[in-house]
């Protein structure tokens, strides 16, 4: 046993290391050869990049399950100087979370481009950066896994080459490197503070403090969180978002949305609950992110781009996970209460990862064939892809699906997720918020799916592309795959509650389960159709004249670049206020 | 204490550069110079404990505290990197728009999409 | 003395960032760069130095270069 | 009229959102700045007493570099290759055509008519770049034990390279300065590099460990085999990049 463990112990690095080997197949197999032998090599090095260490993943599970935690120090230098790094549960979850969804999507991006070696080999660096930065347990590392993942997701959404894509990565990247030296200047606080770059090192000297490092400490903090929250897009900060992921390749946005926005999240809570101030900082993120959760979806609702209606759901929904995610740091993530609110924050996590990734990819598939954007204008969707060469309706089913699941519809996976967050948080103000968006995801998602439906009375015929490209079969079975992950997120959810909740359970409390117990109760189906109702009723309400005009307010409400940096100067300075207020009170 | 005041304004300008200043480019440099301050920051202050270069000679010490040195390495290069990145995206917005005003960019993609 | 480098790179940065030719911002930038690899040899940090004579100074001035002359090199703003 | 005012009140708004920011940075920033606690010392005593040992590297950053955040050096080689190959994928891409779907297979040169070279700098440029090569072959290798190191003699090969490209006029006439080639040199030494970093794993010793002992080769093999490759590897891709933004501009 204790053999197996010591060799099970390399396995941890084959989510960093096994990506980057394929990455690094696949550039030579561009720069080497061409044609068919080109191809196979390339596809080789993605099958080793993403499917072997999904593989991987199933070899270690039964040890982390046993309650064993790899770390140490990479190179096994000294702890105080070398790099550490923490594979435990949370990595696990955050890596298989990370390697499905880069797996179908990689796959779809087989049928509906971007092609080739150089984005194969780059999407496998990103995918390498996501679980690096999940396991790093140390505070330079992480910039420098921030960086590799913002540089490759720069690239990435502009490959799609559309003009309107190159200005979206140019914000995107000014903000985020700007933010990086803000995490930067963080770094240089507590280093100058306490001479040590490992999270528990920092966290250790700052304690045997007498003043636990002062003002320097909070604000070093404070531009971390600052950083790092800028990549999670929450409240004040994600302005940056809805161009990007909406600008994207179809397969990028569902990566960018499933897992790109979440793994930082997850990564910074390492940090958090090992600082003295992080549970006041996740209170605040609690917060922020309730909030998130609501004004976000009303944006969503004005939008008429379809992709960023569907990355408006991405804020919207990343709301509903920090705030639960900030509810349990504030609460302390080793007392039940807490545990229960991290694994409802990680289910709704993995499963917005699901069904927001059907969602972009479905409804690329139709655009792409529509040759239209607009949902005010595209309708007949199921048609379109009839004539597209699609026999069984795979697209429409699977959209239908991943629109029921994010609209909370029984007996899919969001259902499931939604119901164990506001079952977590019962009884709080987030309730009545989360409760609230939950309406307006409704509401938006009834918009949404018009466009896969005939058209009404009074609709405008609008010309259609004359012959729509064929839909890839790679495409439909990236599609079906995530559905039906889906459906099965909604049917198996105790033992996949059950395995995440043991996965994050470090101080050994038995029997935590985040699922209601009356999940499928009548107060809860109640609660449901209530809420179904009253998005439908929010919908038609939107629909009306007056409702279209304050829609087409908000959504040319002014946007401007300096915008972004201006509400992240002000988010960090919030956060830094907070911080010394809740500090020194 | 001069010294880093003299960095913060510099910190400042960098970060004006990037918020007011109306031209992509410019918008880059000042990227570059905020990078070049931090960096300048961490060396700076590493240097006060020591008074010899972090190479090991014949027990020549105190040396200055080489960690901070190697980080900023790290730095320097992945600033580079995304400035390369952000001038050649500047480039195709260029090449698709004609201007470097972000705003009048800005404009310019949008307009059918609003 | 680091205090009148210090000086000099300010005034070089605010030149970068108000003149109106963007091909002489980028020569400012580039003694920018130079100046600070002074500086951090001056602060007992050769191997940064190089780094930022090489990389800060050499090959991102050749990048500015190459787009401002394939660009535009005047700011009307 | 009512379009001034409207301006009037639009840049009103503008200016306090760009002056609060302003504030909330400095306010943010000058404590930190400002702290005047001991810088700690730790580090250094450790590295002082134990760097050279440990890693056989007497120029300590590159022990720090190399050795005990080797793995952060990777990272920063990523950094560097996803933004070389980026780069070259986005600006190939020429014209204002902006068609759909991702054509960046191979980058050709791109048209080289108009470019402006006097004999002058043919010659000089021809006959520096060899001893620049060789300059930064020196910095690559003795990273270990002066100032420098693969990246620097990487950036100052890559130098080297340009010149012989355009001393030979043209960068097709010369293999060192070929686009394929360099490609190649790039792809080979990732490669290397990322299967270096994983031969601890395959000894048992752990992911990035210093493989070398002593018994036959120092342990300052290591660093020298990493100071190679990232060389390599810089070099190519950054002289990559260049000949490819010297195709289509008389820079």
């Amino acid at each position: 046993m204790q053999n197996i463990l010591i060799h099970s112990a390399e396995f941890v690095f084959a989510p960093v290391l096994l990506p980057l080997l394929g990455a690094a197949i696949v550039f030579c197999a561009k720069a080497f050869s061409r044609g068919r032998i080109a191809k196979t090599i390339e596809y080789t090095g993605a099958a080793i990049g993403l499917l072997l260490p999904w593989l991987m993943l199933f070899i270690i599970l039964p040890n982390l399950l046993g309650g064993s935690v790899y770390e140490g120090t990479i190179g096994g230098w000294d702890k105080n100087l070398g790099i550490l790094y923490k594979f435990d549960g949370l990595a696990w979850l955050v890596n298989f979370l990370g390697f499905s969804v880069a797996m179908a999507a990689w796959f779809y991006s087989l049928g509906a481009g971007p092609r080739g070696p150089k984005f194969t080999a780059i999407f496998l660096i990103q995918t390498a950066a996501l679980s690096a930065t999940i396991m790093t347990a140390d505070l330079f590392n992480l910039f420098v896994c921030l960086e590799v993942l913002g540089i490759s997701s720069y690239v990435l959404v502009c490959s799609s080459e559309k003009p309107g894509a190159f200005l979206a990565s140019f914000s995107y990247l000014m903000v985020s490197a700007a933010a990086m030296i803000f995490f930067l200047v963080g770094i240089y606080g507590l280093y100058r503070l306490t001479g040590k770059l490992s999270y528990e090192g920092i966290a250790e000297a700052l304690a045997a403090m007498d003043n636990g490092g002062g003002i320097t400490a909070l604000i070093s903090l404070a531009l971390i969180i600052a950083a790092v929250a800028l990549r999670v897009a929450v409240m004040p900060l994600y302005g940056w978002l809805p161009d990007a992921h909406a600008m994207a390749p179809h397969a990028v946005s569902a990566v960018l949305s499933g897992v790109l926005i979440k793994t930082p999240l997850f990564a910074l809570s390492r940090i958090l609950i090992i600082f003295p101030a992080g549970s006041d900082a996740g209170q605040l993120m609690g917060v922020s992110g309730g909030l998130t959760a609501l004004i976000a979806v009303i944006i969503a609702l004005s939008q008429k781009d379809v992709k960023k209606l569907l990355a408006y759901h991405s804020v919207s929904q990343i709301g509903y996970i920090v705030c639960a995610w900030g509810a349990a740091l504030h609460i302390g993530v080793e007392t039940p209460a807490g545990l229960v609110l991290m694994t409802a924050a990680f289910l709704h996590a993995l499963y917005h990862a699901l069904f927001k990734g059907t969602l972009f990819l479905t409804v690329g598939t139709l655009i792409d064939r529509a040759g239209n954007r607009s949902v005010y204008e595209l309708r007949r969707g199921a048609g379109i892809l009839k004539k597209s060469g699609e026999k069984i309706p795979v697209t429409f089913i699977s959209f239908m699906l991943a629109a029921m699941a994010i609209a909370a519809i029984p007996p899919l996976n969001g259902y499931v997720s939604k119901n164990a967050l506001s079952y977590a948080l019962k009884g709080r103000w987030e309730y009545v918020v989360l409760t609230l968006a939950s309406v307006g995801t409704v509401a938006s998602f009834i918009k949404l799916s018009l466009i896969f439906f005939p058209p009404g009375k009074n609709h405008n015929a609008i010309a259609f592309l004359e012959n729509p490209q064929k839909v890839h079969p790679a495409m439909k079975a990236a599609e079906l795959f995530l559905a039906i992950l889906c459906l099965a997120g909604g049917l198996f959810s105790p033992y996949i509650s059950k395995i995440a909740g043991s996965l994050l359970n470090q101080s050994g409390t038995v029997g935590i389960n985040s699922i209601p117990p009356d999940l499928y109760s009548g107060g809860n189906l109640q609660k449901t159709l209530i809420i179904t109702l009253s998005g439908a009723a929010v919908y038609l309400l939107c629909s009306t004249k007056q409702g279209k005009a304050v829609l087409k307010r908000i959504r040319e409400r002014p946007r401007s670049f300096s915008g972004l940096f201006t509400s992240f100067a002000l988010g960090l300075a919030g956060m830094a206020a907070w911080l010394i207020y809740r500090t020194f009170n | 204490m001069i010294d880093r005041i003299l960095l913060l304004i510099l910190f400042l300008i960098g970060f004006y550069g990037i918020i007011v200043k109306k031209n992509v480019i410019k918008k880059i440099f000042g990227l570059t110079i905020l990078n070049s301050t931090i960096v300048m920051l961490f060396v700076l202050e590493g240097s006060k404990i020591g008074s010899h270069v972090p190479i090991l000679e014949e027990n020549i010490t105190p040396i200055v505290d080489p960690v901070p040195q190697a980080l900023m390495l790290t730095a320097i290069v992945i600033g580079v990197c995304v400035t390369a990145l952000a001038l050649s995206i500047v480039y195709r917005l260029f090449n698709s728009t004609g201007t470097f005003d972000i705003d009048e960019i800005r404009s310019k993609l949008y307009k059918d999409e609003e | 003395m680091i205090t009148i480098i210090l000086v000099l790179l300010i005034a070089l940065s605010v030149f970068t960032l108000q003149h109106r030719d963007l091909l002489q911002g980028v020569v400012a930038l580039s003694a920018f760069s130079l100046l600070s690899a002074m500086l951090f040899y001056m602060l007992r940090a050769p191997d940064v130095a190089i780094t930022e004579a090489a990389v800060g100074a050499g090959v991102s001035t050749v990048i500015f270069v190459w787009a401002v002359k394939s660009t535009d090199r005047k700011d009307e703003s | 009229m009512a379009d001034r005012m409207k301006n009037n009140k639009i840049s009103i708004f503008y200016k306090l959102q760009i002056f609060l920011a302003f504030a909330a940075v400095a306010a943010v920033l000058l404590p930190v700045f400002l702290n005047d606690s001991h810088w700690p010392v730790f580090a250094r005593d450790y590295l002082e007493a134990n760097g050279e040992e440990q890693t056989g590297a007497a120029n300590i950053v590159s022990s720090i570099y190399l050795g005990y955040r080797a793995y952060d050096t990777l990272g920063e080689t990523i950094v560097l290759l996803v933004a070389v190959s980026g780069t070259i994928g986005i600006i190939s891409f020429t014209g204002k055509n902006l068609a759909t779907g991702y054509n960046e297979d191979d980058f050709e040169g791109g048209n080289r008519k108009n470019r402006k070279r006097t004999v002058l700098m043919e010659v000089v440029t021809g006959k520096l770049g060899p001893v620049i090569l060789i300059f930064g072959l020196y910095v690559m290798l003795f990273g270990h034990m002066s100032p420098g190191g693969g990246f620097q003699g990487g950036v100052v090969i890559a130098s080297g390279i340009i010149f012989i490209s355009l001393g030979t006029g043209g960068s097709e006439n010369n293999i060192l300065s070929h686009s394929g080639v360099l490609a190649k040199i790039e792809a080979v030494s990732f490669l290397l590099l990322v299967l270096a970093s994983a031969i601890g794993l395959i000894t048992g010793i752990g992911f990035f460990a210093n493989p070398f002992n002593g018994n036959p080769i120092p342990p300052v093999g290591y660093i020298i085999l990493l100071n190679a490759m990232i060389g390599l590897k810089v070099g190519a891709g950054i002289a990559y990049m260049s000949v490819a933004m010297l195709g289509d501009t008389d820079l």
